[in-house]
């Protein structure tokens, strides 16, 4: 037996015991815990009482965890400035020219995939999803032309960056309003309605359509970036 | 129905994470690596975190494969003149 | 009695789902998985979606919608990796006959 | 209803293994889209079975957004130079 098989099969035996301790640990979490004094209870409590929202995951990070969120946004951006400094003389597109077939598809698809990603954001505080999630679906809709047209699409960078920066400075603003008007950042200044509508966030639903858009942007001018790669 | 489910995933995503250390071509090795998320998609979903297995599958499918992708072929060209 | 007929359908949609899943195994080359695949795999999840807006009429909606984009997404993937499959390696064929061949892609 | 799911698994699972099992790329890349289309229908009926709708938005999103991986796989098969 040679020494690739063996640590194969050490690698494996590895696993598995990995695998039976996290069931068994499933299984005897639910015992250990004392029943009332866990974080998880107390969020859902508070969430209950002080805002109207369905999904209590989204009202932790956008309303109990706002500066999170804008700091893992800020982290983003700064990622993102570096791909651009690192890939900025890129002119040709990797993946060759462009596709009738896949032309033909993303005009009928790209609508609704943008679509799809609008109704994840808006409706981020009742179902599972949020901004950063509807982002990326628009982003991924882009990627898809990106593929179709080749060297024949771009989108206007200007746009772009006007969008990314005035979505920063739209967060960045809801905070210090809420720090101003409240009493902490991201408070809630606005009225809230009947839990399980549309409109019954608040604040949140504000906070969560400008991460959307700027993560929509930040993540097109990523894979643009990427695709259209420096020439080897 | 639902614990059957959760071993069988967890089986089956230790397959692919052995999968995709083991294999020669990094082609393989990315493809096994996108077949482990769609599995722990499965996966986070049994365990009802439908957030996160959102984000995951969002992720891995569009703008984390175009990341790979874009790797593979810069490594790969470059390799063979 | 609408709910035994979803029922009937989503089974014969997951049978259609096994056979391509079976058809992987007994195809020869890669064009021909696809063959086995694509088409019975589109079929089957038609099947389903329908079968399950016979037993839960509430949801309709978003099955519908949720056919309509595997209808619509399903072919194009397969269709280019078709494409790129041929150009890459050709495909099995007994007596050698290749009429790709002649048209331009 | 658990003889319909079982079925469904049954098909995950041989996808899975000629997934694995594969020598060529091109054929992982066909298993891998099988795959993806086999759990939206794996997704649906456990949103039938569990009287939830959230299981619905994924399957959306393997739906709409999962062709896209397959597409870039397919693209990379042509734009590389190395001949496996």
């Amino acid at each position: 037996m040679n020494l690739k098989r063996t640590l194969a099969l050490s690698h494996l035996l590895t696993g598995l015991l990995v695998s039976v301790m996290i069931i068994a640990l499933l299984g005897t979490l639910r015992l250990l815990t004392p029943p009332i004094d866990t974080i998880g209870e107390t969020l859902l409590h508070i969430n209950a009482q002080s805002t109207q929202v369905a999904n209590a995951v989204t009202s932790v990070v956008t309303y109990f965890r706002g500066l999170d969120t804008l700091g893992e946004v800020s982290i983003l951006f700064l990622s993102i400035f570096g791909v651009a400094l690192h890939m900025q003389h890129s002119t040709r597109n990797l993946f060759g020219a462009h596709d009738t077939l896949l032309q033909i598809g993303a005009q009928v698809l790209f609508p609704l995939i943008v679509l799809f990603g609008v109704y994840i954001i808006t409706h981020g505080h009742l179902s599972p999803g949020g901004g950063f999630q509807g982002g990326v679906i628009i982003a991924s809709a882009f990627v898809l032309r990106f593929l179709a047209y080749g060297d024949h699409y771009e989108p206007s960078a200007r746009l772009l960056t006007l969008s990314e920066s005035l979505s920063g400075a739209g967060l960045v603003l809801l905070g210090v309003l809420g720090l101003l008007l409240g009493d902490r950042i991201f408070a809630q200044i606005l009225s809230l309605g009947t839990m399980g509508t549309l409109l019954s966030g608040g604040v949140i639903e504000l906070v969560y359509l400008f991460v959307g858009l700027k993560v929509a942007a930040e993540m097109t001018l990523l894979s643009q970036h990427f695709i259209k790669a420096r020439d080897v | 129905m639902i614990p059957f489910l959760i071993i069988a995933t967890l089986l089956s995503l230790l397959a692919a994470a052995v999968m995709a250390i083991y294999s020669r071509d990094p082609a393989h090795s990315v493809l096994s690596y996108m077949g482990f998320g769609l599995g722990s998609t499965v996966l986070y979903l049994l365990f009802s975190a439908p957030d996160v297995a959102l984000t995951e599958a969002v992720i891995g499918a569009g703008v984390g494969a175009l990341v790979f992708v874009v790797a593979l072929l810069q490594t790969q060209n470059k390799e063979q003149p | 009695m609408f709910e035994r007929l979803g029922l009937v359908l989503m089974g014969i949609g997951a049978l259609f789902l096994l056979l391509s899943a079976l058809g992987l195994w007994r195809m020869p080359d890669t064009l021909s998985r696809m063959h086995a695949s694509t088409k019975a795999s589109t079929l089957g999840i038609l099947l389903v979606v329908l079968g399950a807006v016979c037993h839960t009429p509430e949801l309709w909606f978003k099955l519908g919608l949720l056919g309509l984009f595997v209808l619509l997404t399903n072919p194009l993937s397969a269709s280019i990796l078709g494409h790129s499959s041929y150009r890459k390696e050709g495909f099995y064929s007994p007596d050698h006959i290749d009429a790709l061949k002649e048209e331009s892609l | 209803m658990n003889w319909i799911i079982l079925c469904v698994c049954a098909a995950l699972l041989a996808a899975f293994v000629h997934f694995l099992y594969t020598p060529k790329l091109s054929d992982r890349i066909v298993a891998f889209d099988t795959m993806g289309i086999i759990s939206i229908a794996l997704l649906v009926l456990l949103s039938l079975s569990t009287h939830s709708a959230l299981y619905l938005d994924i399957a959306f999103v393997f739906g709409l957004i999962g062709f896209i991986g397959t597409i870039l796989f397919a693209k990379y098969l042509v734009a590389r130079r190395k001949d496996v």
